[in-house]
């Protein structure tokens, strides 16, 4: 091939503003053994992007434990494959949409979910679920609302056509996300146990082939410069945003799964980041193959592509394939009656290399190995951040009026209900949600079966802040709780890595803390990381978001009718408290949002503790014994406890055991491996026996009865209105009242 | 006072709606539509004011609330 | 008794109506798709909820005008009951079956929560298991469920008793403040002049066993299935 | 050939979401705005065609699928 020797000279400045560094530069130049031209420095660029290549995280991440015997797929495909019996496995990932979402919010996340359902269907799943975990900024900063508004709206837009129910996720607020929102979304699918599908390419002969959306010039990374530079053509600056077609999204679902009932595709890949590039790059890489592609078959929807922009384009709702050789008319079939483009692009070869071709010349000739196996990767220095002093609870002013303090808490941002977010998604459609959102963990029916899986996402980033260790150990042991309250088996987790710069060794600190956290509490629970994302680099300035590591985990009910949830059921059935309560106030919400503090050590999480305790309360809900579940988080038992009788409506009066730890620490404190159980009084009786003679923590607190909620007798409080507190800030907010 | 503002999706921003809506024109018996953008028109009753004021103001209206400057261009046009 | 379930490239409710008239009826729907110019012979036509087409350009604009759509038209005018739920129902009106149109909701978002509903009419095939004036609670899941007709057309509707459904508050009083879309006479669904082509917002498929959170929507297909029966 | 296609909600049919962009206009600082009706505009690509005949086509679009007469009316422009 020529290079024109115009671009030559140009070529390592290039290399400069793609994201190349002086190095990677060598190295290219090396595994090329000349100069690349545009279109192979573009695919080196975002081959070995940070988001693609994981180059600052590898190290780490290698060391998350990944395996368990249910595990089929662990993390390196498109999604974790778990086996929940009866010949099925769940499919599910989560991924981040973060800086799209703050340029465009509505397409940024819209976007977001149909890429993380590609994730899933792709491997043969039928998506079943979708989830969702949120950060947005201040609630004051001005830009915050309309950021909320336009996530929620496309998250729900694009879920609610696609028609797979959005039953759960998180949403909080805190100043550290001002310049720099988050978005994951992880969806969850389900397919046989021998149909799931991989990415690896095989058969040399066999066709490459192009399905769904046409190809644009979308979120072309430095295309406009690369155009101003080339001279290709002048035109007014290109937008990066994408924008999402959910419609042809569910076309697309429904056409890939009519073809995966058949045998005819041997590989399939979604077009993700880097979309042709990435996906042709990680099928043949992973058959140990190469790839001729003749870039003129491309669907393309505007005129004069070149083959960097298509090669680069992130156009969406887009899939690659290699079918069996002779199938090509049965699958175009298919994707014709679903009105989707068809399109047999290249051919595999046994050449190792990729070849790209356009208008009869050779647009790119790069071997495929060597891209993947010299990717650079980093151990970036990290220092570990200093222990914050533990906040000593009698340290703490108690609250002159208890109910206030805590109507004060519920009504909080990150605690206010977000029934105006899950009620703009669509959480029934499919017809198995057995949980809807306001539960500790959705609960989705297998279909046709009487089993379910159960849900989650969240992360308590306050505590990642104050100790990423133990915040990043906190935040597997709230999944599997979550995922244990409504009475099923934890089973594996997806994780999605959010945090700053990488190349500040204090950022590095919280990334292997937290790491190092979740590798704890996933061996100790048993509880392995099967799909993940990072993101990285999301801060402006010097601000930089709290440590996120959002956490979606994934646990089975194998008898459907064991479930549990959070609403208070009978009056005269008393509450009971398993766990330990030290009252642990540090970097609480009490301390935060009472007391205007965000210092102290979080809470220890005593890993031995969570797994007994969390055992010994699914073996009783199991058994049936239980009437109601609910674990203690953000907030304490106060805050748990009134979440439990503003599900239903029925009160409670707290009878807490005397002892050393003060009041409103007892309260208030957020203590780990806590449940609250309701249960009718004789079955209490035998639980705490059966508790004492496991060496589990527990204890009668009180009782269930009237409208109010009560504390040792005193700070009555109706729950319609702890309910009006809680329902009011969110709508009030949105509609710029609050 | 009134201004009529037309919205469209920037040049090379993908229209779903305006393929779908070219599609079914096509299964409607219109197979030589080539193509089909959507875009939104708004009618704006802005009461006594200059016109010059009315310009500016709709602009401004375009850029914070109207149009996702993003993804969209703007037109506007105020009529007496 | 025969049905079948037309599906539109992105309906996505067709499964969930599917299993529900199969548990109750007994007898599984035939699936057609849109392309298809012929209906098998049934007893009764279901246009399911989803988003047909995207609900690009308005919903249930071009499902209308899908080929099979000429056939439900003249089945529908030999009296072959059809019934349209959410998306079904904005099909319905566009494609002329039944008056008016459904649009945006007043709140301008998608809405999906329990609803409570008051039975209007218990003079038809869909809801005579129901009783008179009674209070119901089914989900609804849309963002264009505004239904909107003239006065003549609503009081045409009223007078011939062909409103079905209205969204109420649970004691049963109607007001503008317990519709979740800002529907005209808060209207929820409707029946044409003969009672045989049947449109609603609210989806009694996803309620149809108390594990799903209710079983309120079990009448309205045991109702079908009763009439049906022969 | 080209042609502009403007769809309005007939006079007396209510516009929610002309209603709620008025409401935000207010709430931006335009509280002068008295009204605002939000519509479709569409171009349509049309290929070759005399212009007689693309209006014909155009306005039989309409009726049958870009408008919905019940509640809405429609402008056709054909350019040249
Ligand atoms: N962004 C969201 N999307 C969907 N559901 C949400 C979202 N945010 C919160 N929810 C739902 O609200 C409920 C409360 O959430 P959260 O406060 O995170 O609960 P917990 O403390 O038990 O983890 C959960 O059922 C959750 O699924
Ligand atoms: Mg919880």
């Amino acid at each position: 091939m020529t290079v024109r020797p115009g671009q030559q000279k140009n070529m390592e400045s290039l290399a400069r503003e793609f994201g190349l560094s002086a190095d990677e530069y060598k190295l290219a130049l090396g595994i090329l053994g000349r100069e690349p031209n545009v279109t192979e420095l573009g695919i080196f660029s975002v081959m070995w992007s940070e988001h693609c290549s994981y180059k600052s995280s590898k190290k780490w991440l290698r060391t998350l434990p990944t395996t368990a015997p249910w595990v089929v797929c662990g993390p390196g495909e498109n999604a974790g494959v778990i086996d929940i019996g009866d010949g099925m496995v769940a499919i599910f990932k989560m991924e981040s949409h973060n800086h799209p979402s703050f340029i465009e919010p509505y397409q940024g996340a819209a976007t977001g979910v149909g890429g993380i359902l590609r994730d899933v269907f792709t491997m043969g799943a039928r998506p079943i679920a979708n989830l969702n975990s949120l950060r947005f900024g201040d609630p004051k900063h001005p830009k915050t609302r309309t950021l909320v508004a336009g996530v929620v709206g496309g998250i729900g837009g694009y879920g609610n056509c696609v028609g797979v129910p959005t039953v759960g996720g998180e949403c909080t607020f805190h100043a550290r996300y001002n310049g720099n929102i988050l978005v994951n979304a992880m969806t969850v699918g389900l397919a046989a146990k021998d149909r799931v599908f991989y990415a690896r390419a095989a058969g040399i002969g066999n066709p490459v082939v192009y399905v769904g959306s046409k190809t644009g010039r979308d979120g072309i990374h430095g295309a406009t410069m690369a155009s101003a530079v080339f001279g290709a053509e002048v035109e007014a600056k290109r937008p990066t945003v994408q924008v999402g077609d959910p419609f042809t999204e569910k076309l697309l679902i429904e056409a890939c799964l009519e073809l995966m009932a058949t045998d005819a595709i041997v590989s399939i890949q979604d077009m993700g980041a880097a979309g042709l590039t990435s996906s042709s790059f990680e099928m043949a890489g992973k058959g140990g193959l190469g790839i001729e592609i003749n870039l003129d078959k491309v669907p393309q929807r505007e005129q004069g592509m070149s083959a960097y922009e298509i090669m680069l384009s992130e156009s969406q709702e887009r899939m690659l394939m290699v079918l069996k050789q002779g199938r090509e008319a049965e699958a175009q079939r298919i994707f014709d009656k679903w009105e989707l483009d068809f399109a047999v692009i290249g051919t595999l070869t046994d050449t190792g290399r990729l070849v790209l071709r356009q208008g009869g010349q050779v647009a790119a000739d790069m071997p495929v190995a060597p891209l993947s196996e010299q990717m650079p990767e980093y151990a970036r220095p990290w220092v570990p951040l200093p222990a914050r002093p533990t906040v000593a609870a009698a340290s703490v002013p108690a609250p002159k009026d208890y109910a206030i303090a805590l109507k004060t808490l519920i009504g909080c941002p990150d605690l206010a209900s977000k029934r105006w977010i899950y009620e703009q998604y669509d959480h029934m459609v499919m017809g198995d949600t057995l949980q809807r959102p306001g539960g500790d963990a959705a609960v989705v029916r297998i279909h046709g079966s009487d089993r379910a899986l159960a849900m989650t996402t969240d992360c308590t980033p306050r505590y990642c802040d104050a100790d990423p260790r133990t915040g990043g150990a906190q935040a597997v042991a709230e999944v599997w709780r979550n995922i244990t309250c409504v009475g099923a088996r934890p089973l594996a987790i997806t994780d999605c890595m959010n945090f700053g710069n990488p190349e500040r060794p204090e950022i590095m600190g919280q990334f292997v803390g937290c790491i190092e956290g979740m590798s704890e509490a996933c061996k100790a629970l048993d509880f392995p990381v099967v799909s993940g994302n990072v993101s990285l680099y999301n801060d402006t300035g010097t601000t930089g978001v709290q440590p996120t590591p959002s956490i979606g985990g994934v646990g089975i009910l194998d008898n459907l009718r064991t479930f549990q949830s959070v609403g208070l059921k009978k009056a005269g059935n008393v509450l009971v408290l398993v766990g330990a309560t030290r009252g642990h106030l540090g970097a609480s919400l009490y301390l935060r949002e009472i007391q205007s503090r965000e210092d102290g050590a979080p809470p220890p999480v005593d890993l031995a503790a969570e797994r007994r305790n969390g055992d010994f309360v699914r073996h009783r809900i199991t058994a049936g014994k239980v009437q109601a579940c609910h674990d203690c988080s953000d907030g304490g038992l106060y805050v748990a406890v009134a979440e439990m009788a503003m599900a239903t409506g029925l009160g409670a009066a707290l009878t807490l055991p005397a002892g050393d730890v003060p009041l409103h620490a007892f309260l208030f404190g957020e203590d780990q491996a806590r449940y609250v159980l309701e249960m009718a009084e004789a079955d209490a009786a035998t639980l705490l026996s059966q508790a004492k003679a496991e060496g589990v923590p527990a204890a009668r607190i009180g009782a269930i009865s009237g409208a109010e909620l009560t504390v040792n007798g005193a700070w009555p409080i109706s729950v319609s209105e702890l309910r009006a507190t809680n329902e009011a800030w969110l709508p009030a907010y949105m509609s710029g009242k609050a | 006072m009134k201004a009529r503002v037309h919205i469209t999706l920037k040049q090379g921003v993908l229209d779903p709606q305006g393929k779908a809506i070219a599609n079914a024109l096509h299964a409607l018996g219109f197979p030589a539509v080539a193509g089909v953008r959507q875009g939104k028109y708004l009618e704006l009753d802005l009461g006594n004011a200059d016109k010059a004021t009315a310009e500016k103001d709709v602009r401004t209206m375009c850029e914070r609330l109207l149009a996702n400057t993003v993804i969209e261009d703007y037109a506007v046009e105020v009529l007496t | 008794m025969k049905s079948a379930v037309i599906v539109f490239p992105g309906s996505n409710c067709d499964r969930d109506v599917a299993v529900a008239l199969a548990r109750i009826s007994g007898s599984k729907p035939a699936m057609v798709w849109h392309g298809d110019k012929t209906i098998p012979k049934v007893d009764l036509i279901v246009l399911p909820g989803g988003f047909s087409y995207g609900d690009y350009l308005r919903s249930g604009a071009m499902a209308a005008h899908s080929p099979v759509m000429t056939e439900v038209a003249a089945r529908a005018k030999r009296g072959v009951p059809v019934l349209g739920i959410c998306n079904g129902f904005q099909i319905l009106t566009e494609a002329g079956l039944l008056p008016g149109a459904l649009m945006r909701n007043a709140g301008l978002h998608f809405v999906c929560r329990d609803v409570a509903l008051k039975v209007e009419s218990t003079e038809s095939m869909f809801t005579r298991r129901y009783s008179q004036g009674q209070i119901v609670r089914i989900p609804v899941a849309h963002a264009d469920g505004n239904y909107r007709a003239d006065a003549k057309t609503l009081d045409r509707l009223e007078g011939k008793g062909l409103v079905a459904l209205r969204y109420c508050g649970s004691d049963g009083t109607v007001s503008e403040k317990d519709s979740p879309n800002g529907s005209a006479r808060n209207i929820a669904g409707i029946f044409n002049d003969k009672r045989t082509v049947m449109g609603l917002m609210p989806h009694p498929e996803r309620v149809i066993e108390p594990l799903l959170g209710g079983s309120d929507g079990r009448p309205f297909f045991e109702g079908i299935a009763e009439a049906l029966a022969a």
